[in-house]
């Protein structure tokens, strides 16, 4: 059975919330969306923290590694010598590989939330389910494979 | 209808940009492969009938930056009595009795012309064949020009063969 | 007949002949063969070098034109890209000075009379054909001959072959020969040397013999006789250790300021001075012969304090002076250009005369078996006749010839006017001069490097006049016109022209095979035969006689128009090159100005480009101002060429053209006029570039220590020396020896293909000079010069900052720009200390045909590209490529830059600093070595010697 | 406690900014829109006939070009500080201002772009300064502080997807503080990587930093009030932001006034006489004019802040935020030419005045700016609707 339950307030909603999750029900089964981001909701439902964390520090890591790589490896390539500097001349490189992760944590982690947030999903688009201002606590039945 | 303008405007945008790409490639670099030659010159038969060497007529290619083009005057010291029923050697003499220097067009070229300095000399004594970077020229009725002669593959041959890499060795 | 059957002629078919095998032009889309293959071995990339002669002044040095082999306008041609001096030529030894490196612009000219051209009855030029012009000339010689006028020739200072010409046509053809023009005429200098000695004539001064040098107002190192002998002598000079050289003048020149001490002198007060020497010597034991007594007597002998009190010298300076005359072993005294050109110069001249006869210079140092050659020239007295005759039209065809008297007489003798009193008036120039533009028919003349001839620079020499370049328009040589219409005169169909005639005279004189020499070498010394010079006594009493010495000092303030180093007197003003070069001492570049003293200045409240008016009796005259540190406060100074209105007087004795206007009154106007002077500061504000400089001098003990010791070196550096592949470029500047002449910069623009960008770029701030010459004021009673270009920083600050790459350091210690990579963040420029980098704001291609000057080895920057100095890389790759022929290292000596090659003092030395035993790494370890900013730690390879420390006298 | 009705009347009447057009906006765009293009049709004359049309000159290579460059910079990385840094302070109020502070990053960034393509040289080779692969095998300079450039303008754009959603919004504006604080950074080593007196200096990264927050929150000023007032925002803008706001603008004018007086101060104890003297002639050589102007509008003008009556009027803040951005704007101009009219040597000195050319293109920069906000205005929501609803339902 397929539950809907809808709420004007948002203190009934998280009242609401809280039974639900105290008589049993299992958070994975309780799909809840609001107008605007209720942090409460995350207490309650003990949802675990986002992944997304890791792919910011994978791109993170990505970037310098690659900044670091980049810089020199085309330095050497063509080996030209400029102001007397040796041909890999770290602190600059440093400057360029810091800006590379920052560059790529960012993306990466966008990337990682589009992927993890299924967005830009063609469904959502199509038949967006239009809840206006009001708080909803969805509740699934147990599907058992 | 607002909220088409932002749409309007972009699309117009990338649809120019596409035209001006399109435009660009056609126009780019359009200098053919094979000009059309005053006369109708063949390194086929001079080289590969007659066996004339490459020297013979380029005479200068291992003592000057440029391979340098045979004054008329060569061509003529054969061609007094060599073929001259031929319409083109009949050409060759017009211009040799008018006294004007046959204008023959250029094959091959640098994309930046101005900035380039390449020696033939240097390259011949460094030992490399002409075929290296001219093709097998003694098969070609027509000359015709098979390197593009991009700094890439200057660049690639002289890497491969220690040869210098330093940007003044052509760029002056 | 072209080149090559002269040469045939002559049994030459090796040495210089000059058709070049064929090559390409890269930037043609045509490849142009040559019909005929030469029979020389010449190619692209080995231009061919043909010694001939400068004829931008009477100096007449070697001139050696660069000929380069390429297509121009669908033609392939060879082309005169450079001028150099003849290596090892009696005058110039391999220089030349800024006229000469500018001398291209003239053969290229747009403005060149291209075919002969005759008046039309409505008074119009029109073109015709020399037959025409020749039958039209002829028949009016003889018109104005049956009209009882006398046809006259009137030329400027010719001699050689031509001269003999001229001396023959004239008498052929009836004509009276003028004495030739020169505005330059050293009249009192020669009527001195006349009355003293029989010889009116400028003798050649051994310079480089003297170990004491007084010069008096002679501009030796500018404009004097023969400013690149001389400068050339002045380094020889100098690198004798005990060399003192003491300067005196009333202006400020150039050469005052290289001299060990300069003295100002009040204008027109020299002869007191010199008397005041005279009788100082005379009375000494030292001098070698003493001056007969009567002329010492009609010689006023005035006190020391007198002479101080007239000259302004002070009387320690003037026992310095004289004390040092006295202990030199071969003295020289030289007084001539604005000291002479005075109403007292004749005075002047013959007491120097006295002097040089009473200490026996005329056995060593002054020279009158080798003389200038100027026996013909005339005086401002025969243009006096000259217009005489012209106002009572007794004159019927006048020629006028290679000069322009128009402009150089001064307009109070309206020659102009007169000049229309004249049947007819022929004129025979290269160029359409004012004076050409009086003239009824005007002959246009090949441009020496494209004719042959010779001249005879000084007795002695004999230059060889040679083409580089067929005629390129249809123009003839002067000899070929006079053959012609003696021809044309006498009915005769065939002749000689004027090539036999040369290859006739020069057998008779060398025999054939001095002849070839004398085409080869561009030149032949002939034995003179040697003169015993002695006071002619009786001439010099009988002239003192009716002389009175009492001169009155000027009504100061004074103007004095003097000879300027970029246009000589004014006829090399038309090329464009001279006036893209500032004037070293004030570093304005376009447009005409007058120097006015600091001191002046301030009074008037005058800054830099202010107007001011000078009034002279009726006459004012605005112009805008530099202010001139160092210049004495009465003194106005304007640079002939530059300025023709100004009205001067004759010395009516001589002829000799006065330099001065006394007694004029300068107001301000309160205009400011645009006026670009390139320098941003005369003031070096204890920068540390000047040698004198205290930081300097310490930074230059401390690099030598350094180089001592390389491990110090090491030490000091964050990052280790980067490694160099057998060669590391250096130069060396010794500024003991560079005179400033800007030879340098002429020969840079040339060899470099510098655009030339005009003046209204040039107010903006945007020269594009590769190489300049910076004056800075010391502490306000000297001016020190220095040199300064690309000083190719081992560390250089431009290097780092581009961010393509456009520039960098190449491993033979080159800081290379690449053009075509440049995209033009200009960064470099802004974190360039030297300030050296030119941007090209615009493209600034030379119009036609100037363009066919530009140096194929190297490229013509387009738009929005960085440019500097690059140490003539292309001259380096050219001397490479022949080492790696011979499979060897490059040599030292054997890339020579083109400031390096035009210096007339051999200031410059370039090569490998990593060669221990090359000149230029010996000279860069000496103790006077420093280098320019050293403590921002850019490590350059350019050397300053610092220089001698030197008195001056404002 | 407020209720729906309040989030449904919020929704109405922000989004109503979105519907109602109104004449003076189509005016208003179009002038921006016409500005925009002779800004445009200047560049490709100067494209053709060469930089000379700019006033630029041998000593003094980079000017007005430039000065618009880091101007630009510093207003977009304002935008992201306010929306970023103020996040991570849970700062309440910066809601209000979120969305127009970020549409501003992004146009700003879009306009400074362009300044290092207009002042090169040759223009159409700037790919050149990208480290693509390409057949010549020549890549950038890593050590040339305009690569560093490049990149960085490079995230600056990648920031736009922020505002998307509040999860992510956490890690990025994390990362966008150190980022923006470094992107400055690297735009003031433009200068102080350089050796040139007046540029090569170790104080650069704070004070530009500081001077972008500074001028950024002021343009942020100069674009709210009005909108404000034109969408009758009244209600969700408040004085009490812009007395938060106001308050930022007196803390950086604070900081930057502090700046230049370090600057003297080591120019002067530092025992270096190339430093001293350009000092010297930065306060009382040919450009003092502009000095002076950038002084009383940076320093002097925005201490009135400390009296609360001014910080909470609107009308003294709009005047105010104008001539701070003026000031700032002479504050780059200042730093860049005076440093480069007179350097090491004098006989290179010379002074620089812009043409109209350069003039022409600034103004058309202005006008690119303002024509995308406006724009903007259009087509979405000025303020950040969800955030509101956040914000009111606590």
């Amino acid at each position: 059975m397929n539950e809907q339950l809808l709420f004007d307030d948002k203190n009934k909603f998280l009242q609401k919330l809280e039974e639900l999750v105290k008589s049993g029900v299992s958070p994975r089964n309780i799909a809840v969306s609001t107008p605007y981001p209720v942090h409460e909701v995350e207490h309650i439902l003990k949802t675990p923290p986002s992944p997304l964390r890791f792919f910011t520090l994978l791109g993170a890591l990505f970037g310098l590694l690659f900044g670091a790589w980049f810089t020199s490896w085309t330095s050497i390539n063509w080996p030209l010598i400029g102001g007397g500097k040796p041909i890999i001349s770290v602190p600059a490189f440093v400057i360029v590989a810091f800006e590379l992760t920052v560059l790529f944590g960012g993306v990466i982690s966008f990337l990682g939330f589009l992927f993890l947030t299924r967005l830009p999903s063609v469904k959502s688009i199509i038949s967006p389910e239009e809840y206006g201002n009001r708080f909803v606590i969805q509740i699934h039945s147990e599907e058992k494979k | 209808m607002k909220r088409r303008i932002m749409p309007l405007v972009l699309s117009a945008y990338f649809v120019l940009f596409i035209i001006f790409v399109v435009l660009l490639a056609y126009f780019w670099n359009r200098d053919s492969k094979t000009p059309v030659q005053p006369i109708n010159f063949s390194h086929q038969i001079h080289v590969s009938k007659v066996g004339l060497q490459c020297t013979f007529c380029h005479d200068k290619v291992d003592k000057s930056t440029f391979a340098g083009i045979p004054p008329v005057q060569k061509c003529m010291s054969c061609h007094k009595n060599v073929k001259t029923e031929s319409p083109e050697i009949q050409k060759l003499t017009r211009y040799w009795e008018e006294k004007k220097p046959v204008p023959w067009k250029r094959v091959y070229s640098f994309k930046i012309q101005n900035y380039v300095y390449f020696s033939h000399k240097r390259h011949i004594k460094a030992g490399l064949d002409c075929s290296k970077c001219h093709g097998e020229v003694k098969l070609m009725p027509q000359m015709k020009r098979v390197r593009q002669l991009e700094m890439g593959w200057c660049v690639s041959c002289h890497k491969a063969n220690m040869a210098p890499t330093d940007c003044v060795t052509c760029h002056k | 007949m072209d080149r090559r059957d002269f040469l045939k002629f002559l049994g030459i078919s090796s040495g210089t002949a000059m058709i070049s095998s064929c090559g390409v032009d890269k930037a043609n889309e045509k490849i142009i063969p040559y019909l005929i293959p030469p029979e020389q071995d010449v190619y692209p990339g080995k231009p061919v070098f043909y010694n001939t002669t400068c004829t931008e002044c009477p100096a007449n040095c070697g001139l050696s034109a660069r000929v380069n082999e390429k297509v121009y306008d669908e033609v392939r041609g060879l082309f005169p890209t450079k001028a150099e001096g003849v290596k090892g030529h009696p005058i110039n030894n391999g220089a030349l000075c800024p006229r000469g490196q500018a001398s291209l612009f003239r053969l290229y000219h747009p403005k060149r009379i291209q075919r002969p051209m005759m008046r039309d009855n409505d008074g119009n030029f029109r073109v015709a054909t020399w037959q025409e012009a020749y039958a039209y000339v002829t028949t009016e010689l003889q018109a104005a001959k049956e009209e009882k006028k006398d046809n006259l020739y009137f030329s400027g200072r010719t001699t050689g072959t031509l001269a003999g010409l001229i001396g023959r046509f004239c008498e052929e053809m009836g004509i009276e020969r003028l004495p030739e023009f020169e505005i330059f005429s050293h009249a009192n200098l020669r009527k001195a040397n006349e009355i003293v000695f029989n010889q009116p004539e400028v003798p050649h001064y051994h310079i480089k013999d003297a170990d004491f040098l007084l010069t008096i107002g002679a501009d030796i190192l500018e404009t004097f006789v023969s400013p690149v002998s001389n400068a050339a002598q002045y380094g020889e000079a100098v690198k004798n250790e005990n060399f003192t050289w003491y300067h005196l003048e009333p202006n400020l020149s150039m050469t005052g300021l290289k001299a060990t001490t300069r003295l100002a002198v009040n204008p027109h007060s020299e002869i007191y001075f010199l008397a005041y020497l005279l009788h100082a010597l005379s009375r000494s034991d030292i001098r070698k012969r003493r001056p007969s007594w009567a002329i010492m007597n009609m010689v006023p002998d005035p006190s020391a304090e007198e002479v101080s009190q007239k000259t302004g010298i002070s009387a320690e300076n003037l026992e310095h002076l004289v004390s040092a005359f006295f202990i030199a072993k071969r003295p020289l005294i030289i007084t001539g250009g604005v000291s002479t050109a005075q109403p007292g110069g004749l005075e002047a001249a013959l007491l120097t005369a006295l002097i040089q006869a009473a200490m026996g210079m005329n056995d060593t140092v002054v020279d009158f078996a080798h003389s200038q050659n100027y026996e013909k020239v005339g005086s401002m007295l025969d243009v006096q006749e000259l217009l005489e005759r012209l106002r009572n039209k007794a004159v019927g065809v006048i020629f006028i010839s290679r000069s322009n008297p128009v402009d150089d007489i001064s307009a109070n003798f309206n020659f102009v006017e007169e000049l229309k009193n004249a049947r007819l008036r022929v004129g025979m120039s290269d160029f359409m001069s004012a004076s050409m533009q009086e003239c009824d028919v005007v002959l246009p003349l090949s441009h020496s490097l494209e004719s042959w001839g010779d001249a005879a620079p000084r007795k002695g020499i004999r230059n060889v006049i040679q083409p580089a370049i067929e005629p390129q328009y249809d123009t003839r040589t002067e000899g070929d016109v006079l053959l012609e219409i003696m021809r044309t005169a006498s009915g005769q169909k065939q002749g000689p022209d004027y090539n036999q005639y040369l290859i006739e005279q020069w057998h008779s004189l060398y025999g054939e095979s001095e002849t070839v020499s004398l085409i080869e070498n561009g030149y032949i010394e002939e034995p003179v035969s040697p003169l015993s010079i002695a006071v002619d006594t009786r001439s010099v009493e009988s002239y003192l006689k009716n002389t009175d010495f009492s001169r009155e000092v000027a009504a100061q303030p004074v103007l004095i128009i003097t000879p300027s180093i970029r246009t000589y007197d004014g006829r090399s003003k038309v090329l464009p090159l001279l006036n893209e070069i500032p004037d070293p001492l004030t570093t304005v570049t376009y447009g005409e100005w007058v120097s006015v003293s600091a001191v002046a200045a301030k009074k008037m409240g005058l800054k830099d480009r202010d107007e001011i008016q000078i009034s002279v009796e009726n006459e004012n005259l605005n112009y805008p101002v530099k202010v001139q540190n160092v210049l004495p406060e009465n003194v106005y100074m304007v640079q002939r060429g530059l300025i023709y209105a100004i009205k001067t007087d004759i010395d009516s004795r001589s002829g000799e053209a006065s330099w001065y206007l006394d007694n004029i009154s300068a107001t301000k106007t309160g205009a400011v006029i645009p006026l670009p002077i390139l320098s941003g500061s005369m003031h070096e504000e204890g920068r540390g570039i000047l040698s004198s400089h205290e930081s300097v001098v310490e930074h230059s003990e401390h690099y030598n220590e350094k180089l001592k010791e390389e491990v110090d070196v090491e030490e000091e550096r964050i990052y280790p020396k980067h490694p160099h592949k057998n060669y590391r470029w250096g130069m060396t500047i010794n500024q003991d020896s560079c005179i400033n002449c800007a030879a340098c910069v002429a020969a840079c623009y040339v060899e470099n293909n510098i655009p030339v960008v005009g003046q209204k770029e040039q107010l903006q701030g945007r020269e594009m000079s590769w190489i300049r010459i910076e004056p800075f004021v010391r502490d306000d009673r000297d001016i020190e010069f220095t040199l300064m270009l690309c000083q190719q920083c081992d560390n250089a600050p431009c290097e780092p900052v581009c961010p393509v790459y456009a520039t960098y350091h190449n491993p033979e210690g080159l800081n290379v720009q690449v053009y075509n990579r440049c995209v033009g963040t200009r960064y470099c420029s802004n974190n360039c200390p030297y300030k050296v980098r030119r941007f090209n704001w615009f493209d600034h291609r030379l119009p036609k045909p100037w363009d066919k000057m530009y140096n194929p080895a190297l490229s013509v920057r387009g738009r929005g590209i960085m440019e500097k100095c690059t140490f003539c890389v292309q001259r380096i790759r050219a001397a490479e490529d022949m080492a790696k022929d011979e499979d060897r290292l490059v040599r030292d000596g054997e890339v020579v830059t083109a400031c390096q090659e035009t210096c007339p003092t051999k200031a410059i030395t370039f090569g490998n600093l990593m060669d221990d035993s090359s000149r230029v790494s010996q000279i860069a370890r000496s103790d006077e070595a420093y280098r320019v900013l050293e403590e921002l730690g850019t490590e350059p390879a350019i050397h300053y010697l610092r220089k001698k420390e030197r008195k001056s006298e404002a | 406690m407020r209720s729906i009705d309040y989030n449904e009347q919020l929704e109405h009447e922000v989004l109503a900014a979105l519907r109602k057009p109104n004449p003076w906006y189509w005016v208003a765009l179009v002038i921006c829109a016409l500005l925009f293009g002779m800004g445009l049709t200047l560049w490709i004359y100067q494209m053709l006939k060469g930089m000379g049309v700019a006033g630029l000159n041998n000593p003094v290579g980079w000017g007005v070009y430039i000065t618009d460059f880091v101007f630009w910079v510093g207003i977009a990385h304002s935008g992201t500080l306010i929306s970023a840094v103020l996040f991570l302070f849970r700062a309440k109020f910066r809601n209000a201002f979120n969305r127009s502070a970020e549409a501003m990053t992004i146009f700003a960034v879009m306009t400074a772009g362009l300044f290092p393509l207009i002042h090169l040289g040759r223009s159409w080779f700037f790919y050149w300064l990208f480290p693509y692969p390409n057949q010549r095998e020549i890549w950038v300079n890593f050590k040339s502080p305009l690569i560093w450039d490049v990149f960085s303008l490079g995230w600056v754009g990648s920031l736009r997807q922020w505002w998307h959603y509040n999860r992510l919004y956490i890690f990025l504006a994390a990362f966008a503080t150190p980022l923006v604080i470094s992107v400055h950074s690297v735009v003031s080593w433009d200068f102080a990587m350089s050796i040139i007196p007046g540029w090569h200096t170790t104080i650069f990264a704070p004070y530009f930093v500081a001077g972008a927050i500074f001028s950024g929150t002021a343009m942020v000023l100069t674009l709210v009030i009005p909108m404000r007032k034109i969408f009758r925002l009244e209600q969700y803008i408040t004085l009490n932001h812009f007395e938060k706001i106001s308050q930022v603008l007196l803390f950086t004018s604070l900081i930057v006034t502090y700046s230049y007086i370090v600057e003297f101060a080591l120019a002067f104890y530092g025992d270096h006489q190339f430093e001293a003297a350009h000092f010297t002639y930065r306060l009382l050589g040919d450009y003092q004019p502009f000095y002076i102007t950038m002084l009383i509008c940076n320093s002097l003008i925005p201490l009135t802040l400390f009296f609360r009556k001014l910080r909470r009027s609107i009308v003294y803040l709009f005047i105010l935020s104008i001539f701070v951005n003026i000031g700032m704007w002479l504050e780059r101009f200042v730093i860049i030419v005076t440093s480069l009219a007179k350097d090491f040597d004098p006989y290179s000195w010379g002074l620089y005045t812009p043409t109209m050319v350069e003039v022409g293109i600034t103004v058309g920069s202005f006008a690119m700016f303002f024509m995308f906000f406006l724009i903007f205005a259009k087509v979405l929501p000025v303020l950040s609707i969800t955030e509101l609803k956040e914000e009111a339902s606590e």
